[in-house]
């Protein structure tokens, strides 16, 4: 069981893997993007409350939680590879950090445009707002302690250890708006039993957040890929790989 | 004739405090710095007095985590650079001993001595007296939370040219609910209302802190001195 | 069955260093009683060597034993019997050399200061031992390190060019100093540029080729 | 074929700079300080924006000032570990084209950074677009007093551990007048009024300091040097 | 009338360090195609009269002239004909070791990238010259430091203790570095604890004693 698992995880196997399903990967995110920009941009009703400016839900939403997702892929990554000593782990993390931070970028500033029209200000100093800034703090921290050492493996590693230790912001961010009174809204799609949102508004979201998550599984095997390669650029397989 | 886990961990102990004290005046400058930054913000401010007494605690605690902060670099750069550190680690002692013992050291030379002080800093201020019980507690709380969680920057960092100022980007995100809650309950224990909810937040922040960060710093110190 | 369970054994070991297989495929056997001498042109890899012997490097293939045990397994026993010098003298500028020997020799064993004295008698520098390391000369530090060593009582010295720095009289003291730990039953590895000299011990010689 | 003053400047600029873009991500880093203080202290208000508004100037000077003192402690002291600043003051060059040399380096990577960055942090404190020119102005003669103010602490204290904190003892003084008079332009320009007075002084300020500041911190290397 | 005035000299002089009399009253004369080699027990000094040569430390009594001028008064050019080896090699780690060369010889004279690393070259690492000094073992930064003297094109070298950390190969070619260097008409003052062997140069010794 356990040969098998660390069969799967070596490295040129993870290269192809990656290699083949990336497309896949990118084709169906693009038709579930393309659904739920056209289902919510122009077929969803407009807000009782908000009109139109709702619609930047649709970006918005699926990032945050994005952000959210794939710091804690990173971190549980580095976590697999930390303990097991699985290499490949590291790998992961490092390709997904950068993916993280951008998500995290655009939720910052998608959030602080839809904030303009809805409370009058791009940024206010609530919580909500605040943890996800720490967030793509963490992700920088996380980043640049990874190229600050001159030798990669204990690199991969402090920046494992940072990332594990970061996530305790995860579920800060989740809850803050449930702690703290805030003026973000609160979870509207995840509540049991019935969201509070139409359906017809909810079926684009959750098509976005398919896509975004697609998306993410693209971009990452693409990275991965070159991870790979350059952590590989030693072994015998990869020359191979280049000669051919 | 073993050395046991507690006489190694007075023996580190001793070792950092006759360190700091070999050079009085560096014992002095965490807190002059506290001093310092405390009264360069009433100057930013352009003096409007009205303004001072509601940002003191806001100033009090970014001036105490900045001023911890600054000492924290030094926590085990001293010791790599010097090749003590390696001396350390293959003492025979565990690493979370010496970790433990130097992040404790730290906190009585700054963090603890910052709290003697802050009563100074909180008169400058204008902090009512009858604040100072709640704001030295939240501060001996808080500085102790922080030394822990520089010590897991600083494992981090150690060996980097330059670590300081990634160890400050590291460790500020992880103290800002740390500053919110410190600051939460200094400022109603001078509106008069009950801080024990931000005191009691405080110290569960600590506690949860102070069991996992010797774990966590070790671990951090070890990948780095591989 | 393993030949060497009774001593250092270090196992066909390899190291790299970014691009560089800097230890390759080294194996070495070390017992009580004996002397082994490293040697090789300069960045070949000795100073590694000793690091992965220490523990403080773990190498990418093969082990590093410990009578018998992986020394990962039984790290603070094996930590307990060990003392390494350095290329650096690992002091504390700010300390006299008497304390730097009492931190660092107190958390092996409890050790009285006459003992720790005596020791940098031995390696010549009682008179330096209340001054700060700060201000002693290459030479001087170079010889409380090894009074260190000698305070730690332990069986397996691990030395990095013990010879750096000293004048002629410390090099025939530091020969001595080893010559006295090898009859005793303790065992040495010593990284040296020129050959040691050190008469009776059964010493060997381990080259490190480019 | 002797080498003339300013190819040794330039020389010395190069190698400052080529040793921070070494690792770029250390350019980053005293950017990323200044952004993480600046949202910090607006946490420990608690949070009243109504109050973020009045101290926004103080905030960003304190903060610029907090960033460029962090990065000043290594401006003389890893040449000073690793030997290499022997060398330099036995090159035959004055040590002070190196002082000035490694100073302006200091800004480069330091101030003028900040100085770009500043806009980002001016519109999360609510600082109104009209009021960027002057801020960003001020901010860089600012922070290039601020590296010659510290060039003269760098050059007193390198040599001795844990000197960053001496370091902000004896600069954090000296830098008061420039934040109140930076804080105080950046204020009114906030607010509409005419910031010109405000900004000659410091303008002012900064050539007495950029005359003066060279000898004295070549004087101080010099001492601490022998 | 000074009899020195074609070189290098120093005049009796005392340097105290807290409350030891360090140099007692210490004279040398060096002059063009000579080499001196500075011996004595560790702590006797050489280090501190190395640096007050360079003029890193100015002596309490006494004086130090080149050609018959004091080195305070003619700082730069003095410091123009002179390159200083100290204990530590003096390199920045995270610049490669041609950087380090161009950018500490750089002030000194023009140089062209080539001849740095041939100076390299002459000391045996020019495979290192592109890689960071972080990286490099203590012998490889020894050297490095030497291809520093030598691309320097000084003729006065002050050398503190240049065999440290060399291999026996290295030792070889220090010695006839040294040998072409006052051959070709150059002085150099040494710190070592073994005996020179250079052998045609007019060498002469200056045992400083405790
Ligand atoms: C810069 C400003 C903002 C930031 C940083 C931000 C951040 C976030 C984050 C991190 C989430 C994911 C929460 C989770 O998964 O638990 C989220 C979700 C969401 N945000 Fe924002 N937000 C911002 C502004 C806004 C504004 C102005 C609105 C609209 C009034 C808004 C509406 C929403 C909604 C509807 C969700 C989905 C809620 C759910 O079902 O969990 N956000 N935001
Ligand atoms: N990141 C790296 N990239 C390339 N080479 C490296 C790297 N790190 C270390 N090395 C090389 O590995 C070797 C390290 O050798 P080590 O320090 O063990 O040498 P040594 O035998 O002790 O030499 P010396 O006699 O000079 O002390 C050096 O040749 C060095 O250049
Ligand atoms: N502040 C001080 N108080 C007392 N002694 C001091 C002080 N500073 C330096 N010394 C002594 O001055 C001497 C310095 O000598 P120096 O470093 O020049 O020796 P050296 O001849 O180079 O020795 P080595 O061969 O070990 O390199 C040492 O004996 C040192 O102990
Ligand atoms: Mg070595
Ligand atoms: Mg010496």
């Amino acid at each position: 069981m356990w040969t098998w698992f660390y069969k799967l995880a070596s490295p040129p196997s993870v290269y192809a893997a990656a290699g083949a399903l990336a497309p896949w990967f990118l084709a169906t995110a693009a038709v579930a993007i393309v659904y739920g920009l056209v289902d919510g941009l122009v077929f969803a009703p407009p807000d009782y409350q908000q009109g139109d400016a709702f619609r930047i839900v649709y970006v918005h939403a699926p990032s945050a939680w994005m952000s959210l997702f794939s710091y804690t892929s990173m971190a549980l990554a580095g976590a697999i590879a930390l303990v097991w000593r699985i290499k490949i782990g590291h790998a992961v993390a490092a390709a997904s950090a950068p993916i993280g931070a951008s998500f995290t970028l655009l939720a910052l500033v998608t959030g602080s445009l839809w904030g303009k029209p809805m409370w009058g200000t791009y940024w206010a100093w609530d919580p909500r707002l605040t943890s996800e800034l720490i967030l793509l703090f963490l992700y920088f921290g996380v980043m640049s302690l990874r190229s600050a050492f001159e030798d990669p493996a204990r690199g991969d590693r402090a920046a494992a250890l940072l990332g594990i230790v970061g996530l305790v912001n995860v579920p800060i961010i989740h809850f803050s708006v449930t702690w703290w009174n805030s003026l973000h809204q609160g979870a509207t799609v995840a509540k049991i039993g019935k969201p509070a949102m139409s359906l017809s508004m909810l079926w684009p979201l959750l098509a976005m957040l398919l896509g975004f998550m697609l998306f993410y599984g693209a971009v990452l095997c693409m990275r991965l890929q070159g991870e790979v390669l350059n952590r590989e650029r030693q072994a015998k397989w990869v020359r191979e790989a280049i000669k051919s | 004739m073993n050395v046991g886990v507690f006489e190694a961990f007075t023996l580190v102990v001793r070792r950092e405090l006759c360190l700091s004290f070999r050079r009085p005046e560096q014992l002095l400058q965490p807190l002059v710095f506290f001093l310092i930054v405390t009264t360069l913000f009433p100057l930013g401010l352009s003096l409007q007095l009205s303004l001072l007494r509601d940002m003191s605690p806001g100033v009090l605690w970014v001036a105490a985590l900045l001023s911890s902060l600054l000492s924290l670099d030094a926590l085990f750069k001293g010791d790599a650079d010097d090749g003590t550190l390696e001396q350390l680690a293959l003492s025979g002692q565990g690493l979370m001993v010496i970790v433990v013992a130097k992040t404790c050291a730290h906190w009585l030379v700054t963090g603890a001595a910052l709290v003697l002080v802050s009563p100074v800093v909180g008169t400058a201020l204008g902090i009512p007296v009858a604040a100072f019980a709640t704001m030295m507690l939240s501060l001996g709380v808080g500085t102790l939370t922080l030394s822990w969680l520089g010590a897991i920057g600083a494992g981090l960092t150690v060996g980097l040219k330059r670590g300081n100022v990634l160890l400050s980007l590291i460790v500020l995100p992880l103290a800002m609910p740390l500053l919110i809650f410190g600051a939460g309950a200094t400022d109603r224990a001078i509106s008069g209302t009950n801080a024990a909810g931000a005191l009691y937040f405080l110290a569960a922040l600590c506690v949860f802190t102070c069991t996992l960060a010797p774990f966590a710093a070790t671990a951090a110190l070890r990948i780095t001195l591989e | 069955m393993n030949t060497a369970a009774d001593g250092l054994s270090v196992e066909r070991v390899h190291v790299w260093r970014g691009d560089r297989h800097v230890l390759k495929d080294v194996s070495l056997a070390l017992r009580s009683g004996e002397l082994l001498h490293v040697a090789g042109p300069n960045g070949t890899g000795k100073t590694t060597l000793l690091r992965v012997v220490c523990g403080l490097l773990r190498p990418e293939q093969g082990q590093v034993t410990w009578l018998g045990q992986s020394i990962a397994a039984i790290r603070a026993e094996y930590q307990g019997i060990l003392a390494y010098a350095s290329h650096e003298p690992a002091l504390k500028a700010d300390l006299t050399a008497l304390e730097n020997l009492r931190f660092a020799v107190g958390l092996k064993r409890r050790v009285a200061r006459d003992e720790l004295r005596d020791s940098l008698r031995r390696t010549g520098v009682e008179a330096c031992a209340d001054l700060p390391a700060r201000v002693l000369s290459a030479g001087q530090r170079r010889r409380v390190a090894m009074a260190r060593v000698i305070a730690m009582q332990a069986s397996l010295w691990l030395l990095d060019e013990p010879f750096t720095n000293l004048d002629a009289a410390g090099a025939d003291m530091m020969t001595s100093l080893l010559q006295s730990h090898v009859q005793a039953g303790g065992s040495a590895l010593v990284v040296a540029h020129h050959d040691l000299m050190v008469g009776t011990a059964p010493m060997r010689r381990l080259e490190l080729g480019p």
